[in-house]
């Protein structure tokens, strides 16, 4: 059977240690397979290439290779290619740092047995290492591709546009922007319960055209449908469409550094400093009308910056604080703005689902209670590293935490810029040293009964503080022919191992 | 007023629109479309543009006659449950600001620039028409993507005045280049006639014989190009905000409405995507046709 | 029939937003075989248009509207429009006023005059290109096999007028229409134009209607001359007739306004006024109101036209009731 | 004649350096490709890395220099997206839009012309007015509605041809076709039809307007005078010359359908130019940004010196030189 | 001219020395280059010298591009002179345009133009028309007194001041030439350079645009330059006649002399050709031979390819313009009295 999908975007590389974009790695994962990966059903982490692993100490863990796994060129998996994929994806010319972050060396035991010695202990090594898959180490060498793909050099490697992996699927063609076929390794280790024989993608840039397209029979699969065409397709009797709560938060943030907002009438002092007026923001989005109407209900609120499934999640972070309009209007009178007062405001318009849409809705809610924000839409491309100049009184982020631990939004989001990625994403430039101090310990404990429990406290303090204001967890739908089968994922990939076409 | 009117009615032109009803039709579209985008504060039911009064809760209402529509939304509700009608009325104020204005200033530096290259000739007119020559290069998307990124970086502030700025400047800039060339060829013709020459034995200035001479006899054809060209110019502000560089969300024009409008195609929200792009192409309908009929009518020959 | 072309109070309108026009009215003149007929007139007295209806050209809205035109007896003027095509160049050719304008700048003169013959001759592209080139060298062309192949802007002025006069008799017409085919030439090449249509008539028997304002070149060329004014005959005759003894008072003023080389006057006589607009001619005989030798009648009644001497006038004055004593006050 | 070429030449390389200019002013100001190259987590060392190596630290002056002297060896860098010499990715996507840009010119010529000549000639049938009056629609209606309602229409509706993508691709040298690979002329039509509407009814409109003024002219009158054929004259003598002004602006539309096929190639997948510089514009690519005005404006430049040579061609006028045959 | 002056009344009003002017109508630069050509001068008027006294016509005459109009242009400043002078009372034409009395001059020089249609812009009422030279040069400032001024000039011209608010295109071609005839009489000029003012109109209309020019001289001391190729109508209007061919004068005489007898072989010619009104059916001698190229003009004589008298003098040496007998003739026949 032939699986067809669609979806916007076009993966950079074939390359598994160039580029870490989050389509590539779905994609790429179909070829190439990592040591662990998440249970689709589950998100646990579970055995993949690697049939087990043991702590020998904090920083040392020993993993045993699954035994009679060939490459797709039909050269056997051994440790020797563990350890040149991970050095690999520790290159200069790798994105995939961040996932090698704590790891010290990589070492061969025996044939099938390799040690990752950490730096320090690190709590979250098994989620990293989903994301860092396995290449043939002979092949590699012999086809000049001992090197990641530089994206800003001429020079290609060999396996910017071939593979050679351990997957299901082996890679048969790719056309940039026009087609991708991946047709079935019938040499594979497992016993994947897909009864697909080739996957086509193809990318289609254009919303409307994509849906036609799914419409017309002529894909089966579309990743990402447009949310105002989802009552038509669900009502679409050859049609299905099936949602999950994706990893990612959606939030506004709020410059809370600057004496005086550039943009703002209000002048010599920032309101946004003011926690009465953060409330005030926060208790003036009406999140169930936002939730019913704007998102057509593909959206989970949340008053936490993690999703449910994020270590360090519970129900009291997640509780918002109530709608209330009253209210939002007593604090600003309380915090001397009884008029409101004028602040720019910054949204994405190609990024998160009907991004544009949330903050004009936003911005309607906030001029009832006389926040008059003047709202300015950017695509991503110039909007990205416009917040991250701080240029924004008011933005718009999404974190998505691959790692499924709160720390990850903690550190970037939250803590006060600095040094080894801290506060990264903390373009609102907010400081609490108390807070720093709790994420801080929470980077090195490991300890499994204390480490939630920091994260909560952490969360919640963020919440007191209203920090940011969350807004919700992204639902994310896909669409399909009613004769295909496949498990939601929240971290919007396929498993190709479990896809069905009837 | 009431006699200049009565004249003008009276004229051949008047007569000639009484005569052809398809002008007639377009001018009455034209006016009212006009009008009700220059009384939009009066004639609109509600203020799109005031975020305050919107309701989410309103949002993607059907039109009227359905049983879920009301007649507080005549024409129904879009995603932010802005009136339709209302919002077609001050989108159209905006395209046809954009639309006119910049196609007055691409008329006006089109016609001075062909003015000037046809009567002084020489190495200004090698100079200008070489510059033609570069602006046609470069299509009227590609300066706008260029121009908002250029202003983005200048300006990075003054964003809602600039989305217009960038509209009107892309458009004009790749504008005005028709009206240089063809004022220039008319230009050089004229300034061989001899009623030009009669005005130099006179000892009239050339910058007056170039205004008050030339440029009433070569204007006939700038008329009617213009008249084409703001209906142009709407679809081209329309195709820029579909790319992305156009009106800001929060008072979206015309062309912004039929983009938003794009994405409930399939969704059977029908009317946010139908109504925009049927007052888009009644309104370049009703110029193209009016410009049309003044080619006809300007033509002696053909009256 | 000894009439080449017959034509009968023809009447020509123009619809127009204030009423309708009447350009041409009940003009009458016939021309013979061989003979060159003039036609002069003050400018927009309907000149051209006689000549544009003739040869079935009128430009709408303009339209016949009364009268008939016949070719050898038989009526042309209802023609549909194929056949009236087949008669177009064939047997009736035309000459217009501008050369340059006239020719088509995309093709060589040879091209534009093999495709004439060609259309109404059946005849071999060869000998068709012979044809031409003789043509060429009829009309006085100098190395006509070479410049059959230039284009009409390498020709000077003189040589287009005469391609075109090439052009028009190509298939040999019986009657040229000449719509002030010199108007735009000097003196020099003028007269070769006029000696060359001359000739070419009197070998090839065709019958002309030159219609100028050169009322030299109308008493050297021509057999007879109509004067028009207003749409209207005014006199019709044999242009010696017409010249030394006018019968119409408008014909006579036209021509004492013309300088002549013999005498010499301080002051040239003119004729007061101006021609009436179409769409106010007066009532009863359109000249009038400026002449000199109006009656009470003229106000009131058209005139035919009337023998008076050797020529045809419509003026009352010749009215045979009205006797020579009134035409002797009118001298 | 030879001058002629040369002098057009020496203004065309004078084009292009403008362009190339305005192209490389591109680098200062659409987006940040080093952000986009190290992701949401680089650092600020790192940045200036990239920084260092992309030669973006360099005077602007001699980014500029070295620009044009690379983009003169036709090296225009390395897209930021795809990791891939531009000008390798411009060799790829190139057939295709070509292909679309011709067959949309072919199909607006092939039906404008004689759409056109039939509305001058008919002036006032019924067929001639509606010829008129979708033309207008033609004009008024903006590019992506027209494709997307071609594609609700004829895809999603009828389901007669695909909505998307070019389908399979016969491989000629470097050229690569679709319409001669079987049933490649589906993923053909949409496209091509979307971008011809627009090109298609300004010419029927210019070929209409043109030919009633030629037909007004003297030597059409005399050409009837002389008893010529209806067919001989609106055909051989009206049509060839309404064609002069019609080449000029068929030249310049012609650049302009390669222009306008960014809208239409992102509303149909199509693997194109145009596609890979909206996308380039998304991803702040800025070397295929560049790369794809420079090859636009080449275009232009080549078009404009083709419609010139073939003024040459129809109008011998044209052709001696001035001053000459009195 | 090369009397010395004594009295004013005997200065010409007008005198023109080896008037010049050529047209530089070469290829572009890069053709000339390549293609090796040599730049190419057309001399459109070549030396031309000639007085009009205070009151009379000096007629212009001469087949078509031999440069009659450019004279007229360099007369009133249009064009610049290649070489010599243009005087107006013994003050330097161009020199003083490009002064402050240049407005002065531009008032008292003016000039009718060939096509009574294009010399009238066709957006503007008469009115404007007529007034335009008066508000140029403030001569009249007041609203109603412009009218005025305006509605005597039209009855001057024999046209109604009713006409004033009409359109051109409203009027006949002879009332149009009389309204361009207004509009030069506007500022009173004293020289008038009328450009074939008729050669567009009937015999009728003709006539009463020559009247009213004479009218005019009569009463107003008018001095005009006169350029037609209609020789009956040179004859009526001129005092004397100058008889040009490709771009030289080679005959300058009194009407009557001329008329009588024509000296240059060209004028000859020219006389022989033109049709004669009571002998009808008479065939008339055409100058024989092409129009050469103004060019590439012949050697020597220009007229000699077309000359019946010519020998190897002509072929080789220019004639100059000498006086024989009262009149100026260049031709070396005459000078030879082999003719
Ligand atoms: C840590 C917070 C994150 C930030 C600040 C962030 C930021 C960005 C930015 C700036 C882009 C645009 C560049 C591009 O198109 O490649 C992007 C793309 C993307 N990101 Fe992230 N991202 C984050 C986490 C995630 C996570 C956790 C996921 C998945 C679970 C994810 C999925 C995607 C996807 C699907 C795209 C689009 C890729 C494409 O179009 O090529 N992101 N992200
Ligand atoms: N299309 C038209 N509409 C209205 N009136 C017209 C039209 N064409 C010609 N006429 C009128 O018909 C009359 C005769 O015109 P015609 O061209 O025959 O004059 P003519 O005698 O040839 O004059 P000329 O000597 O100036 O060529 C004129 O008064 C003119 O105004
Ligand atoms: N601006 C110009 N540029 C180039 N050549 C010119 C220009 N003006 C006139 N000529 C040339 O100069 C010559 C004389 O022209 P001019 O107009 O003076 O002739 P003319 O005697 O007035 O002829 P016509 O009787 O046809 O009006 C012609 O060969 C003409 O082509
Ligand atoms: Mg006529
Ligand atoms: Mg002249």
């Amino acid at each position: 059977k032939t699986f067809k999908w669609a979806s916007a975007g076009e993966i950079p590389s074939w390359d598994i240690h160039s580029q870490n974009n989050a389509l590539s790695n779905g994609i790429h994962a179909a070829v190439y397979e990592s040591l662990v990966y998440y249970n689709s059903k589950t998100f646990k982490v579970e055995p993949l290439l690697a049939q087990g692993w043991r702590e020998i100490s904090p920083t040392q863990i020993r993993f045993t290779l699954r035994k009679g796994v060939k490459f797709h060129d039909g050269a056997p998996l051994t440790a020797d290619d563990v350890v040149f994929s991970v050095q690999r994806a520790m290159a200069r010319t790798s994105n995939f740092a961040i996932y090698t972050q704590g790891i010290d060396k990589v070492v061969k035991v025996d044939d099938l047995t390799v040690d990752i010695l950490l730096k320090g202990p690190n709590p979250v090594l098994l989620n990293q290492l989903t994301e860092l898959r396995i290449m043939n180490k002979a092949w590699a060498e012999k086809n000049r591709s001992v090197q990641p793909k530089d994206m800003k050099s001429a020079e290609e490697n060999f396996a910017h546009r071939n593979a050679n992996g351990t997957g299901p699927f082996r890679l048969k063609q790719w056309v940039p922007d026009q087609r991708l076929v991946l047709e079935r390794n019938p040499d594979y280790w497992g016993k994947p319960a897909t009864n697909v024989t080739e996957i086509v993608y193809t990318p289609i840039k254009a919303d409307a055209t994509r849906m036609a397209a799914l419409l017309s029979g002529e894909v089966d699969f579309v990743l990402d449908p447009t949310p105002q065409d989802l009552p038509r397709l669900r009502a679409n009797p050859n049609l299905k469409v099936i949602d999950g709560v994706e990893n990612r938060t959606i939030f506004l943030g709020m410059d809370q550094f600057r004496d005086e907002l550039p943009g703002s009438n209000v002048k010599g002092k920032n309101p946004l400093k003011d926690l009465r007026v953060r409330k005030a923001l926060y208790q003036a989005i009406d999140i169930d009308t936002l939730h019913r109407v704007t998102m057509r209900g593909l959206s989970q609120p949340t008053g936490a910056l993690v999703a449910p499934q994020v270590a360090g999640w519970s129900e009291s972070v997640h509780k918002r604080l109530p709608y209330d309009v009253e209210a939002a209007r007593r604090l600003l009178a309380e915090a001397g703005y009884k008029d409101g007062f004028e602040v720019d405001f910054a949204c994405p318009n190609n990024r998160y689902i009907n991004d544009e849409q949330i903050c004009q809705a936003v911005t309607a809610m906030w001029a009832r209670i006389g926040v008059k924000a003047k709202l300015r839409t950017l695509p991503l491309t110039t909007y990205f590293p416009m917040i991250q100049r701080y240029e924004a009184s008011i933005y718009m982020l999404g974190w998505g935490v691959p790692t499924f631990d709160a720390l990850y939004s903690l550190q970037s989001l939250v803590h006060t810029p600095g040094p080894g990625g801290d506060g990264n994403y903390n373009v609102g430039r907010y400081s609490n040293p108390k807070l720093d101090a709790v994420i801080d310990r929470a980077k090195t404990e490991t300890d499994p009964y204390i480490r939630p429990r920091l994260l909560t406290e952490a969360l919640q303090m963020h919440n007191d503080d209203v920090v940011h204001i969350p807004l919700h967890n992204q639902i994310i739908p896909w669409a399909m022919k009613k004769n295909v089968e496949v498990v939601h994922r929240a971290d919007n990939r396929l498993d190709w191992r479990l896809i069905q076409v009837n | 007023m009431r006699a200049a009117w009565m004249r003008w009615w009276d004229s051949d032109l008047g007569y000639s629109l009484r005569r052809s009803p398809t002008a007639m039709l377009a001018a009455a579209i034209a006016l009212t479309c006009g009008l009700a985008a220059l009384l939009a504060p009066w004639v609109a039911p509600h203020n799109p543009f005031d975020l305050a009064s919107l309701d989410l809760a309103d949002a993607r209402l059907p039109p009227v006659w359905y049983p879920e529509g009301t007649w507080r939304y005549p024409l129904g509700t879009d995603d932010q449950g802005r009136d339709i009608l209302s919002a077609l009325i001050y989108g159209a104020r905006i395209s046809l600001f954009v639309g006119l204005v910049s196609v007055a200033l691409s008329v006006a530096i089109g016609v001075a620039l062909g003015l000037l290259a046809g009567f002084v000739g020489g190495w200004l007119d090698a100079l200008l028409m070489r510059l033609c020559d570069v602006m046609l290069s470069f299509p009227a998307i590609l300066i706008a993507l260029l121009i908002a990124g250029v202003g983005k970086a200048l300006f990075p502030n003054a964003h809602e005045t600039l989305a217009f700025g960038v509209l009107i400047t892309s458009i004009t800039l790749t504008g005005w280049v028709q009206y240089a060339r063809t004022v220039r060829g008319s230009t050089l013709v004229e300034r061989q006639k001899e009623y030009v020459q009669a005005a130099r034995v006179i000892g009239v200035a050339p910058w007056r014989i170039m205004l008050r001479h030339v440029l009433p006899n070569v204007l006939g054809p700038v008329l009617v190009l213009a008249t084409i060209h703001v209906a142009t110019a709407i679809i081209t502000e329309a195709t820029l905000s579909f790319l992305g560089v156009g009106a800001p969300p929060t008072a979206p024009s015309l062309g912004t409405l039929v983009r938003i409008g794009n994405d409930y195609l399939f969704s059977g929200e029908w009317w946010i995507t139908i109504f925009p792009g049927l007052m888009l192409v009644l309104i370049a309908l009703s110029v193209n046709l009016l410009g049309d009929w003044l080619r006809d009518a300007l033509n002696p020959r053909l009256r | 029939m000894d009439k080449l072309l017959e034509v009968h109070d023809l009447v020509v309108e123009f619809p127009t937003r204030r009423g309708v026009l009447r350009a041409l009215d009940g003009v009458s003149f016939d021309i013979a075989p061989g003979e060159i007929l003039g036609v002069v007139g003050e400018s927009g007295a309907g000149k051209s248009l006689t000549g544009a209806a003739i040869i079935g050209l009128l430009e709408p809205p303009g339209r016949i509207a009364g009268g008939q035109i016949r070719l050898q007896g038989r009526r042309i003027d209802d023609l549909p429009p194929h056949e009236m095509r087949r008669i177009r160049g064939r047997r009736i050719g035309a000459i217009f006023q501008d050369p340059l304008t006239s020719l088509n700048p995309l093709y060589t003169i040879g091209r534009q005059l093999t495709e004439t013959i060609q259309t109404h001759l059946d005849v071999s592209a060869a000998e068709a290109r012979r044809r031409a080139i003789e043509l060429l060298k009829d009309t006085g062309i100098p190395a006509a096999e070479e410049r059959i192949d230039h284009y009409p802007h390498q020709f000077s002025g003189g040589m287009r007028q005469r391609v075109v006069i090439a052009l028009a008799l190509a298939a040999e017409p019986q009657l040229v229409v000449a719509d002030e085919p010199t108007t735009a030439l000097d003196v020099s090449i003028q007269a070769q134009i006029i000696t060359l249509l001359k000739r070419i008539c009197r070998e090839r028997g065709a019958a002309v209607m030159l219609i100028t304002h050169d009322m030299g070149v109308i008493a050297e060329t021509c057999d007879r001359v109509a004067v028009l004014y207003a749409g209207r005959v005014a006199e019709i005759g044999p242009v010696h007739e017409v010249i030394h003894r006018p019968a119409h008072p408008y014909t006579a003023g036209l021509m004492r306004c013309i300088p002549d080389m013999e005498t010499e006057r301080e002051r040239l006589h003119q004729i007061d006024g101006a021609m009436p607009r179409l769409s106010e001619i007066p009532h009863g005989c359109a000249f009038h109101p400026r002449c000199p030798q109006a009656m009470l009648r003229c106000h009131d009644a058209r005139p035919p036209l009337m023998p008076a001497g050797a020529t045809r006038a419509a003026c009352w004055l010749h009215e045979p009731a009205a006797t020579a004593a009134v035409a002797e006050t009118a001298r | 004649m030879l001058a002629f070429v040369l002098r057009r030449l020496l203004q065309a390389a004078l084009v292009m350096l403008a362009v190339a200019f305005v192209a490389f002013m591109l680098f200062q100001y659409v987006g940040d490709p080093v952000l986009q190259i190290l992701g949401q987590d680089a650092t600020p060392e790192e940045v200036a890395r990239v920084r260092a190596e992309l030669g973006l630290d360099r005077p602007f002056v001699v980014q500029f220099t070295h620009f044009v002297g690379q983009a003169l060896r036709g090296d225009f860098g390395v897209s930021l997206r795809q990791g891939v010499p531009v000008a390798q990715l411009i060799a790829e996507r190139l057939p295709a839009t070509l292909e679309l840009a011709l067959l949309a010119a072919a199909l607006a010529l092939a039906l404008g012309i004689p759409m056109g000549v039939y509305a001058a000639l008919r002036r006032g049938t019924w067929l001639a007015q509606l010829f008129m009056t979708l033309s207008l629609l033609g004009v008024s209606l903006p590019t992506f509605l027209i494709g997307i309602v071609l594609i609700l229409v004829f895809a999603v509706q009828l389901g007669w041809l695909p909505s998307f993508g070019r389908g399979e691709v016969v491989q000629l040298g470097w050229f690569s076709s679709a319409l001669l690979a079987p049933g490649g002329w589906r993923h053909l039509v949409l496209p091509a039809l979307t971008l011809a509407v627009f090109q298609l009814a300004l010419i029927m409109r210019l070929v209409r307007a043109e030919m009633l003024e030629v037909l007004r002219t003297d030597y059409i009158k005399f050409a009837r005078a002389r008893g010529l054929t209806d067919r001989a004259i609106h055909f051989g003598h009206a049509l060839k010359n309404t064609l002069v002004p019609v080449i000029t602006i068929t030249g310049l539309q012609l650049g302009g359908l390669i222009a306008f096929a960014i809208i239409t190639e992102t509303v149909f997948q199509w693997p194109g130019m145009g596609l890979l510089f909206i996308q380039a514009v998304t991803f702040a690519d800025i070397p295929v940004m560049a790369a794809y005005l420079c090859l636009i404006a080449l275009i232009f430049v080549v078009i404009n010196l083709i419609v010139d040579l073939l003024y040459f061609a129809v109008d011998p006028r044209l052709r001696v030189e001035r001053g000459s045959g009195h | 001219m090369s009397t010395p002056v004594t009295n004013p009344a005997a200065i010409p009003l007008v005198a023109v020395h080896d008037l010049a002017r050529t047209f530089d109508v070469s290829a572009p630069w890069l053709n000339r280059v390549l293609e090796r050509k040599p730049r190419q001068l057309l001399h459109a008027v070549d030396g031309v010298t000639f007085d009009i006294p205070r009151g009379c016509t000096l007629a212009l005459v001469g087949e078509s591009g031999c440069g009659k109009s450019t004279v007229a242009r360099l007369l009133v400043g249009l064009y610049r002179p290649s070489r010599g002078r243009v005087l107006f009372e013994g003050q330097d034409v161009h020199a003083t345009l490009a002064t402050r009395q240049g407005r002065v001059l531009r008032r008292r020089v003016q000039m009718i133009f060939q096509d009574p249609y294009a010399s009238l812009n066709p957006r503007w009422r008469v009115e404007a028309i007529v007034a335009e030279p008066l508000r140029e040069h403030g001569l009249v400032r007041d609203r109603a007194a412009l009218r005025e001024r305006v509605a005597e000039l039209l009855r001057a011209v024999g046209l109604s001041p009713h006409d004033m608010v009409k359109y051109p295109h409203q009027f006949s071609g002879g009332q149009r030439q009389r309204i361009s005839i207004a509009r030069a009489l506007a500022t009173q000029p004293q020289f008038l350079v009328c450009d074939e003012p008729t050669s567009a109109l009937d015999v009728s209309v003709q006539a009463q645009v020559l009247n009213l020019m004479k009218d005019l001289q009569r009463q107003h001391g008018l001095t005009y330059l006169f350029i037609s190729h209609n020789l009956a109508v040179v004859r009526h209007v001129s005092d004397q006649v100058g008889v040009m061919y490709l771009g030289r004068l080679v005959e300058l005489a009194d009407k009557r002399t001329l008329f009588a007898q024509p000296r240059h072989p060209y004028t000859r010619m020219l006389l022989e050709a033109i049709p004669k009104l009571h002998a009808t059916g008479q065939a008339r001698t055409p100058v024989q031979g092409e129009v050469p190229n103004p060019l590439n003009p012949p050697g020597g004589c220009a007229f000699h390819p077309r000359c019946p008298h010519a020998d190897a003098r002509c072929q080789a040496e220019r004639p100059a313009l000498q006086t024989i007998g009262g009149v100026r003739v260049a031709c070396h026949a005459v000078q030879e009295g082999r003719i």
